[in-house]
């Protein structure tokens, strides 16, 4: 196995969101590699901060929220560049957006301007990181949409949004953030509105571009199958944090955090015995506004001790691939050092 | 494209059909005689020939065929005379339409530049200090009433300053556009405040709507430069909602300029209608009517192929 | 037509058909029809769960809502079973409908929208209730805490708002609502579509214990195969509004007929470390719109076991093997 | 053109003079029209109204009358003769007039004007009046003959034979606009108006025009053809304002008449314009609906008590004061008080609010009746005026609705009347339209007096009469019986103001009555 | 008939809290709140206020500038132009407020109509109201006061005929989309009375735009009813509103000299206008439930 390297490392990044006065943390000394050729999978409930990670790296959200710290520290082809110290929509995280880092977004309908070609919604990437001629920009747009499985190019590049169907806006929003051949990916979401068939096309098309191009990707759902089948490393967040990371076999065969562990449980599987009962968190997620110390999932977890919400949960090495967020870890790490 | 525009011209033509049916019968309902401007009250006038008038003007035929026979002539272009001043209608609109479209197309593009530009610098800095003051200005805009609004210029601009003529309109033949803009300015620029509020409002409300879109974050995800995320996308597509209230508009530009050329005493189609309506000048009425429904249906079909235009989704529907 | 006999019937569909006209061109003509469903036949089963699966737009909504007479379908008979005596719910008078709608109650796939915000949480109920014939308030309060307490809400809820709930309880409240009214028959169309996966958990937990409780009888659709195949006693798989398999549930995974069922079931991803990738099915393509649907077999364009005959001739729904496990598929028919 | 790139050169100043080309000598005299609507496309027909300054210049009638309008000088007749017992008139026409397209006007023009004036619509009534009593005139208004048997042209002369005497006959002719047979024979009388002769006529008067710009302003210069003293003034430039004031300020205007109370309010702040009051017969009166369309009694107005104590309850005089400062005189009769005619027994119904109430009381009034007050006017003054009269009304306690007329006002009061009083005016030519209006044959009026003809004869009389002594004793007579019945409640009459930049224009200082055709001695006018 | 009988407990909802927080919060609504209902108490107590009648003539005291006697000056009558104001106002609001109720009693019943039941109902609605729209709206106006005769309860007749046509369109699309709301799916699934679905479930969803829109129509027709009385087509002259008061403008004398005649209702007419709109701007964003 050659050594990984990382192309972006996230570290302690915290995002808080403001609503009109009050502010609320969102996002807690989020810290994750992504390594180079390699995928990695975001998981976890809705409004746990996947998003608004992603969107933190792209320097996008939106105008309430605001990174409070943390780095994001970007290989830039052997330079390492923090993100988070360029300005918003300056030159240098321009140059960042669509060409060294593309973006696959949840929605395909909403995330194409209904109101342009999808040809020149392509090319409007390419151009703007490459002063090359239309004509040739159109050809590569074209030879892309071939290799992205889009039957018809030529014509195709004319029509609309809405003369496509999901899958294949899907692979037009692939097509733009692949264009300017960027080796970071990020995709939240990217099957979520899709059907099964369809998203098992998107999902075998991503992973030939990690394998055969040696992209990176970020890959965020909350679907544990298809963490298990594309994913070489997982994080698991909760409430923003990340709960546990490791590699995908880490994660799935040694889930070690009560979170992770009852997530994986909860998924009825093909062939789960009618009879037998689902796994279940109790209670519903809380607001991130009553936060106040320790680990969030104290309040729903089953093996929750005093101590989980007096403390500061520190982030503890199984393997030199997988941490958990997580004081029970720490105390049979304990116990096995005893 | 062009069925679809064939299509939508075609619905256009039952509906003049329908309102000129309403407008002529709804005239006929009411009391008013339309020869009597024969015989003003006010000069003693013998009434025996207007019976012979009445006969030959046909207006003792039955309603259906009086009907028939002016939406024939109306076909032909022969709008007949206004019954005040007996002058052909046709003629009266050459005439006041000119003065008329002049003052609205200054009001349009004032307001259209002003209004537009002020919602856009409004849109892309939500809750500034510039968009609460353009808010509050189409709030105004679109509260005091044109007239008083137009009594407070002339007596500012026209009566205290000096500036500018206070009203009327220097003939079109004799004199370039340039001569008569200082006539124009009062008037336009009060015809164009309400539109003007009204498109800062419509402009700011679609521009906060489409850059709320996540194909704005797209484009931004492409990095390119904000202001080409503003024209390129969020004006691009909130262009045509933006053109679409334009476009609904703009007849009424006409029919707004009513109040508007009283006050300026402008010599438009907005005073022949006051002044044929207060003196029921019936057939001036339904032809004017019949204008203002026609270029309302203009505009909305504008409206369509516009929209159709600008949005592939209907286009290519 | 084969169907067991050992248990008894509740609700059965019959050549069931529910198309949408396409309106168009100059003067807004008819210029074609979606078939939303089509052709369907399918006998529920008092107190079993009958899961319908399939990809979006295949028709299960609409289905669902033909069988509560949300929509009128336009040809097909349903039979329902009341105490006995089988009517056709196509055919109701008022009074028969409102009697159906007492033994048939539905729960809808948005948590957010099923609750009208405007309304606290008693007076989503109360209406419904007194439309029903509980005329005492005080009869009705105590049946709607019931309810709640079903589905292990507290009544300190009744007072309040939906805003004020997460999409789970929202989806609880819902169940407890169709279920006031002592339903015999509930049709869930996605009810866990637009839930967390824990939360998903809670709920189908919650419906199969409420459905042994009070003996109920559900049509459970959704498209996530897993779910169904957990939640159903029979699943009934369908395509461009066409049923291509009816399967027992524990006998899909493991003998699927339909290679539509086939591809269906090797896309699921299945969350265990370097499995399934190999044996994925490839299905080239998207569904085809209704409105125009290939000849013959609908699935004839994207089969990766197409035939000659798939694309002339549709095949009949028939039972292979097993009397329970019917399949329309050419590879199947038998010689008549 | 050369005025053109004078008009650029001092372009400097926006002046609205600069529409005005200047005239080459003799300087330019400019007129308007007061009309917010603009200028239109046209010079408007003359039979309903002998119109205004350009008209007069233009089109001339068989006689010029002193600026009395009794007094005959000749214009296109050289001299005529009347018959001992009124009913014969022998007219010599001049020779060698001409219209101003240079074809000769002869004495046909003048008979063919008179029997199309007789089948016109659009034609004041003291023609038809006049013309009506031409022997034949029935059967050639009903078509049943071709030719108006009464009046016959031989070379230039003309002879007219009336059935019955017209005392007026002569001063009516000296109104009468004569039309160009030449170019106006096609059209349909009923129809003449809308001809498209209007918008470029040819006259036969002192000017003619030069040029029409639809829309903006006509211009008129001295006609080649015009026979009499060639004027001084070169050139006449007509334009259309919205009020005459703001015009007079910049000069867009040299001389104009008004007589609306606001413009003379607003005059008076104009120095260098010098204004002649002139009284005229202009009345305003209200009109009381007797009967309603049924031919049934209006019970609110029936009692003559009820329509004293109206004129006793409204305070004429302060009104007329107040709002028509200098411009209206009160009136109590059909003849004005100022003039000889005058029946000076008339009631003069000084305010007595007290003295209404009493009359209303023993008339057993019904305040709880609405009493509907409609008018036409859109005026403010007008506006003004009837809301104090409304208030006036409130006052003696009883209920008003005031209301301006919605459909046309001819319609509005002869035909719908729904109405007890409303507002009306009459341009008379002499006091013949005044009474005419009680005659039992008005059409209109029959309707709403519901009169048995008791001024049928006295109106006919005082038609037929010319002499003067004999005029003032009919008059007497009828304004005995019009104070006796008060069928119209008078109010005052309108006169009119000119108004001269005399430090530009030099007039020959005589102005009588805008409404009609009068000497005004033209050719001495000067622009100094 | 008892709608809920079990009674739904007065406690005060998060929701109306928050609203009347965001309510008072918004400092321009609260003051457009108040400036419309003090300007209203003005004129409704307008005899408690001036002693002047509004038609009582003085005529030895016309045209009088503003003095400590006459606050607002006379007008050509030498009436008080401070207590015409105050009495116009009650005609001008009367007139705003009681049309756009009817405007918007049948712009809701229609356009609820025409929303959830939508074919062949809605296509002939809205071909109507656009037949209504195509008319230019002074016009149809003026030929319905024609023909119905001017008075304030004709004009707002003739207010409500012209003027129901947005809140019907507003109203239909909010159906339309309210329509597609599940719990309309459940209503009609218990098989709950169509009226009643429409009434009591679906239009209190849709009571914020009608709210705003209210508003803006009151303001709307109390600045048309403003224009058409200045062009003397409105009420009656005789009645004063605020219209109609200014209608003595319309002469460049009046401008020039008198400016104490058209100024004063000017003002009113703009300032209630302007209340109006801001509340109804308030009430925009403090009903928006995305806020
Ligand atoms: N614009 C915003 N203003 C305020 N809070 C926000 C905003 N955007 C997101 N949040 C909050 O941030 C938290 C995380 O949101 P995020 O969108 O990252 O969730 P997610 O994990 O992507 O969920 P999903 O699976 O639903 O996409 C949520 O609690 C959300 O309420
Ligand atoms: N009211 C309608 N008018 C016309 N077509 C309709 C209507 N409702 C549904 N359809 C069409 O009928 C087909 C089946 O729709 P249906 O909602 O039943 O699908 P579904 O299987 O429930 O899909 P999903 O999984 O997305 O809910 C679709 O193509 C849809 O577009
Ligand atoms: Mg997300
Ligand atoms: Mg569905």
């Amino acid at each position: 196995m050659r050594k990984l390297n990382s192309i972006l490392k996230v570290e302690n990044l915290t995002v808080s969101f403001s609503d009109g006065k009050e502010s609320t943390k969102i996002l807690k000394d989020v810290s994750f590699s992504v390594f180079s050729g390699k995928m990695l999978a975001i998981v976890g409930e809705s409004g746990c901060g996947k998003s608004v990670t992603v969107h933190s790296i792209m320097q996008l959200l939106p105008k309430n929220g605001k990174i409070d710290s943390g780095k994001v520290l970007f290989n830039d082809g052997g330079n390492e560049v923090d993100l988070v110290s360029m300005k918003k929509y300056g030159k240098q995280m321009r140059a960042m957006r669509g060409q060294k880092i593309g973006m696959v977004f949840q929605d395909p309908m909403a995330s194409l301007n209904p109101t342009h070609q999808v040809g020149k919604q392509v090319m409007e990437n390419l151009m703007q990181h490459y002063k090359i001629p239309k004509k040739e920009a159109r050809d590569k747009v074209i030879e892309l949409f071939k290799l992205l499985g889009i039957p018809d190019p030529e014509q195709r590049i004319k029509d609309y949004p809405h003369q496509f169907s999901g899958g294949m806006r899907q692979r037009v929003m692939i097509a733009i953030s692949m264009i300017c051949n960027p080796n970071l990916l990020i995709a939240d979401e990217p099957t979520t509105a899709l059907d099964v068939t369809i998203q098992a096309q998107i999902m075998d098309l991503m992973k030939e571009l990690q394998e055969k191009h040696d992209k990176s990707i970020i890959l965020i759902t909350h679907n544990m199958g298809l963490v298990a089948e594309v994913a070489d490393f997982v994080a698991v967040m909760y409430m923003g944090r990340i709960v546990e990371y490791g590699t995908v076999r880490d994660i799935l065969n040694n889930p070690s955090h009560p979170y992770t562990q009852s997530l994986l449980k909860s998924v009825p599987v093909m062939g789960l015995d009618k009879n037998q009962k689902l796994a279940t968190i109790r209670g519903t997620t809380p607001n991130p506004k009553d936060y106040v110390k320790g680990c969030e999932f104290a309040g729903r977890c089953d093996f929750a001790m005093e101590s989980c919400l007096t403390r500061d949960i520190p982030d503890i090495n199984l393997t030199n691939s997988h941490q958990v967020r997580c004081l029970l870890v720490e105390e049979s790490k304990e116990v096995i050092a005893k | 494209m062009l069925k679809y525009i064939i299509r939508k011209s075609l619905v256009t033509i039952p509906m003049l059909f329908v309102i000129s049916i309403i407008v002529f019968f709804a005239i006929q309902l009411s009391p008013i005689d339309p020869i009597s401007y024969s015989a003003s009250p006010d000069v003693a006038v013998d009434s025996e020939n207007l019976e012979a008038l009445r006969e030959h003007l046909g207006l003792n035929d039955p309603l259906y065929i009086q009907y028939y026979h002016w939406i024939i002539a109306v076909f032909k272009g022969d709008f007949g005379y206004s019954i005040i001043t007996g002058q052909p209608i046709a003629k009266i609109l050459a005439l006041k339409l000119p003065a008329t479209i002049e003052l609205s197309l200054l009001a349009l593009v004032i307001s259209t530049i002003i209004g537009v530009a002020m919602g856009l610098v409004s849109a892309i800095k939500p809750n500034s200090m510039s968009d609460y003051f353009s808010r509050n200005v189409a709030v105004l805009g679109i509260s005091i009433p044109e007239f008083f609004f137009g009594i407070i210029i002339i007596q500012i601009f026209a009566i205290q300053l000096g500036w500018l003529p206070i009203s009327g309109r220097i003939g079109v033949n004799d004199v370039t556009f340039w001569d008569r803009l200082p006539n124009l300015i009062l008037p336009s620029f009060t015809l164009a405040i309400g539109m003007l509020a009204v498109l800062l409002r419509y402009t700011r409300n679609s521009m906060l709507d489409v850059l709320s879109k996540d194909y704005i974050k797209t484009a931004r995800s492409k990095g390119i430069p904000e202001w080409k995320v503003f024209i390129f996308h969020a004006f691009r597509n909130s262009l045509g909602s933006i053109l679409v209230i334009l476009a609904f508009r703009l007849p009424m530009l006409i029919g707004g300029s009513v109040i508007i050329e009283m006050v300026f005493m402008w010599p438009g189609i907005g005073n022949a209608i006051i002044s044929a309506v207060s003196s029921s000048d019936y057939p001036v009425i339904m032809i004017t009517t019949m204008m203002l429904a026609s270029a309302i249906l203009v505009a909305s079909f504008l409206v369509d192929v516009l929209s159709a235009f600008l949005d592939p989704r209907i286009r290519l529907e | 037509m084969t169907t067991s006999k050992r248990e008894e019937m509740i609700f059965s569909i019959k050549n069931l058909k529910t198309h949408y006209p396409v309106l168009g061109g100059f003067f807004r003509k008819q210029i074609g029809t979606v078939k939303a469903v089509d052709d369907v036949t399918i006998d529920v089963r008092r107190g079993e769960t009958l899961g319908i699966v399939g990809e979006s737009g295949c028709g299960k909504s609409t289905l669902a809502k033909t069988m509560m007479l949300l929509e009128k379908p336009t040809e097909g008979k349903m039979l329902y079973d009341f105490n006995g005596e089988q009517k056709d719910v196509t055919k109701l008078n008022a009074g028969d409908v409102f009697d159906f709608r007492s033994r048939v109650q539905m729960v809808f796939q948005d948590p957010y929208s099923s609750l009208n915000p405007s309304k606290r949480i008693i007076e989503s109920f109360d209406e419904p209730l007194r439309v029903h014939g509980y005329k005492n308030p005080a009869e009705r309060k105590q049946r709607i805490i019931e309810s709640l307490r079903m589905v292990n809400l507290s009544e300190d809820y009744l007072y309040r708002f939906p805003h004020e709930f997460s999409g789970g309880q929202r989806q609880r409240i819902s169940i407890a609502r169709a279920l006031c009214i002592n339903p015999e028959l509930i049709i869930c169309d996605e009810p866990v579509s637009a839930l967390d996966v824990s939360i998903q958990a809670q709920v189908l937990n919650l419906m199969k214990e409420i459905q042994k409780e009070l003996n109920l009888t559900y049509v459970f659709i959704a498209h996530d195969l897993s779910v169904v195949q957990y939640m159903s006693d029979r699943v009934v798989v369908m395509y461009l509004g066409k049923i291509v398999e009816i399967s027992e549930a524990s006998n899909l995974h493991v003998n699927p007929l339909h290679p539509y069922t086939e591809a269906l079931l090797s896309a699921v991803p299945v969350p265990v470390v370097n499995e399934g990738k190999s044996k994925r099915i490839p299905l080239t393509g998207d569904v085809p719109s209704p409105i125009n649907r290939p000849s013959g077999c609908p699935f004839s364009n994207r089969c990766p076991k197409r035939m000659d005959i798939c694309t002339q001739v549709e095949p009949p729904l028939q039972s292979y093997g097993e009397e329970d496990h019917q399949v329309a598929c050419h590879l199947y028919t038998k010689p008549i | 053109s050369p005025e053109k790139d004078s008009t650029n050169e001092d372009s400097t100043k926006p002046s609205n003079d600069s529409v005005v080309p200047a005239a080459e000598n003799g300087g330019t005299l400019n007129l308007v029209t007061i009309d917010p609507n603009g200028f239109g496309e046209r010079i408007e027909p003359l039979w309903l109204n002998r119109g205004g300054m350009h008209q007069r210049l233009m089109f001339r009638s068989l006689f010029l009358p002193d600026v009395d309008l009794q007094n005959l000088n000749p214009d296109l007749a050289a001299s005529y003769e009347g018959s001992d017992d009124g009913l014969t008139y022998t007219i010599t026409m001049k020779d060698g007039l001409k219209w101003h397209d240079g074809e000769d006007l002869t004495a046909e023009d003048v008979v063919w004007s008179i029997e199309t004036v007789l089948k016109a619509t659009q034609v004041n009534a003291i023609y038809t009046n006049a013309f009506s009593s031409i022997e034949g005139a029935a059967d050639w208004i009903a078509g049943q003959s071709d030719k108006l048997a009464g009046i016959t042209a031989e070379g230039n002369t003309i002879t007219v034979k009336l059935d019955n005497p017209v005392g007026n006959f002569l001063p009516v002719l000296g109104q009468f606009a004569i039309y160009p047979k030449h170019l106006l024979k096609d059209e349909n009388p009923l129809e003449i108006h809308n001809a498209a002769f209007w918008e470029n006529p040819v006259g036969n008067g002192m000017y003619k025009l030069e040029k029409l710009e639809p829309g903006n302003f006509a211009t008129f210069v001295p006609a080649e053809s015009y026979e009499g003293t060639k004027p001084k003034i070169q050139k006449i430039v007509l334009t259309a304002v919205a009020e005459p004031t703001s015009a007079a300020k910049t000069g867009q205007v040299d001389f104009f008449n008004t007589n609306v109370a606001e413009f003379i309010d607003s005059m008076k702040a104009v120095d260098n314009f010098v204004a002649h009051p002139i009284d005229i017969l202009f009345y305003r009166y209200f009109l009381v609906n007797m009967e309603d369309t049924e031919g049934n009694v209006n019970e609110k107005m029936a009692d003559k008590r009820v329509r004293e104590a109206l004129m006793y309850g409204i305070d004429r005089k302060s009104l007329t004061e107040q709002l028509y400062p200098g411009l209206a005189a009160v009136l109590n009769t059909g003849v004005p008080p100022t003039f000889d005619e005058s029946y000076t027994d008339a009631p003069e119904y000084e305010y007595n609010p007290e003295k209404a109430k009493e009359l209303l009381k023993e008339a057993n009034f019904d305040f709880n009746e609405t009493i509907k007050l409609r008018f036409y006017y859109g005026d403010q003054t007008s506006i003004n005026f009837m809301t104090a009269v409304a208030q006036y009304l409130t006052e003696l306690g009883m209920k008003v609705d005031v209301l301006q007329f919605q459909a046309d006002p001819t319609t509005e009061l002869y035909k719908v009347r729904d109405y007890d009083i409303a507002l009306k005016g009459l341009s008379s030519f002499g006091y013949e339209e005044w009474y005419g209006e009680y005659e039992s044959t008005n059409s209109n009026m029959i309707n709403i007096f519901g009169l048995d003809g008791i001024f049928d004869d006295g109106v006919a009389k005082l038609k037929e009469t010319v002499d003067a002594v004999e005029r003032k004793e009919i008059l007497q007579e009828l304004q005995k019986q019009e104070v006796e019945n008060l069928y119209k409640l008078p109010l005052y009459t309108v006169n009119s103001y000119y108004y001269v930049n005399e430090e530009k224009l030099k007039t020959a200082g005589i102005y009588g009555n805008p409404w009609y055709n009068y000497d005004m001695k033209f050719e001495e006018w000067e622009i100094k | 008939m008892t709608t809920s009988a079990i009674e739904v407990k007065a406690k005060k909802t998060s929701l109306l809290k928050i609203r009347m927080k965001k309510m008072r919060s918004n400092k321009l609504a609260t003051i457009g709140l108040l400036v419309c209902i003090g300007m209203t108490l003005l004129s409704v107590f307008a005899p408690f206020i001036t002693s002047y009648d509004p038609a009582q003539m003085n005529l030895s005291n016309i045209t009088q500038a503003p003095s400590a006697e006459h606050i607002f000056g006379t007008d050509k009558l030498g009436r008080d132009v401070f207590a015409q104001v105050l009495y116009g106002g009650r005609v001008s609001i009367y007139v705003g407020v009681l049309s756009a109720l009817g405007g918007t009693i049948i712009g809701v019943l229609a356009g609820a109509i025409a929303g959830y039941f939508g074919g062949k109902i809605d296509s002939i609605l809205l071909r109507f109201s656009e037949i209504f729209m195509t008319f230019p709206q002074l016009i149809l106006v003026l030929v319905l006061v024609s023909l119905l005769g001017q008075g304030v309860n004709n004009l707002i007749i003739v207010f409500v005929i012209t003027g129901w046509m947005t809140t019907f369109r507003l109203v239909r699309n909010e159906f339309l989309t309210v329509r597609e709301e599940t719990y309309v799916s459940v209503c009609r699934s218990f098989g709950i009375p169509t009226s009643s679905i429409i009434f009591k479930h679906m239009l209190p969803n849709t009571m914020s735009p009608i709210i705003v829109a209210f508003t803006v129509n009151v303001a709307g027709f109390i600045l048309a009813e403003a224009g058409l009385s200045f062009l003397g087509l409105g009420v009656p002259v005789t009645t004063p509103t605020w219209g109609n008061i200014m209608n003595a403008a319309q002469s460049i004398d009046v401008v020039t000299n008198y400016w104490w005649l058209w100024l004063a209702p000017g003002i009113a007419i703009s300032l209630f206008v302007l209340a109006i709109n801001f509340l109804g701007d308030g009430l925009r964003d403090i009903l928006d439930p995305k806020q």
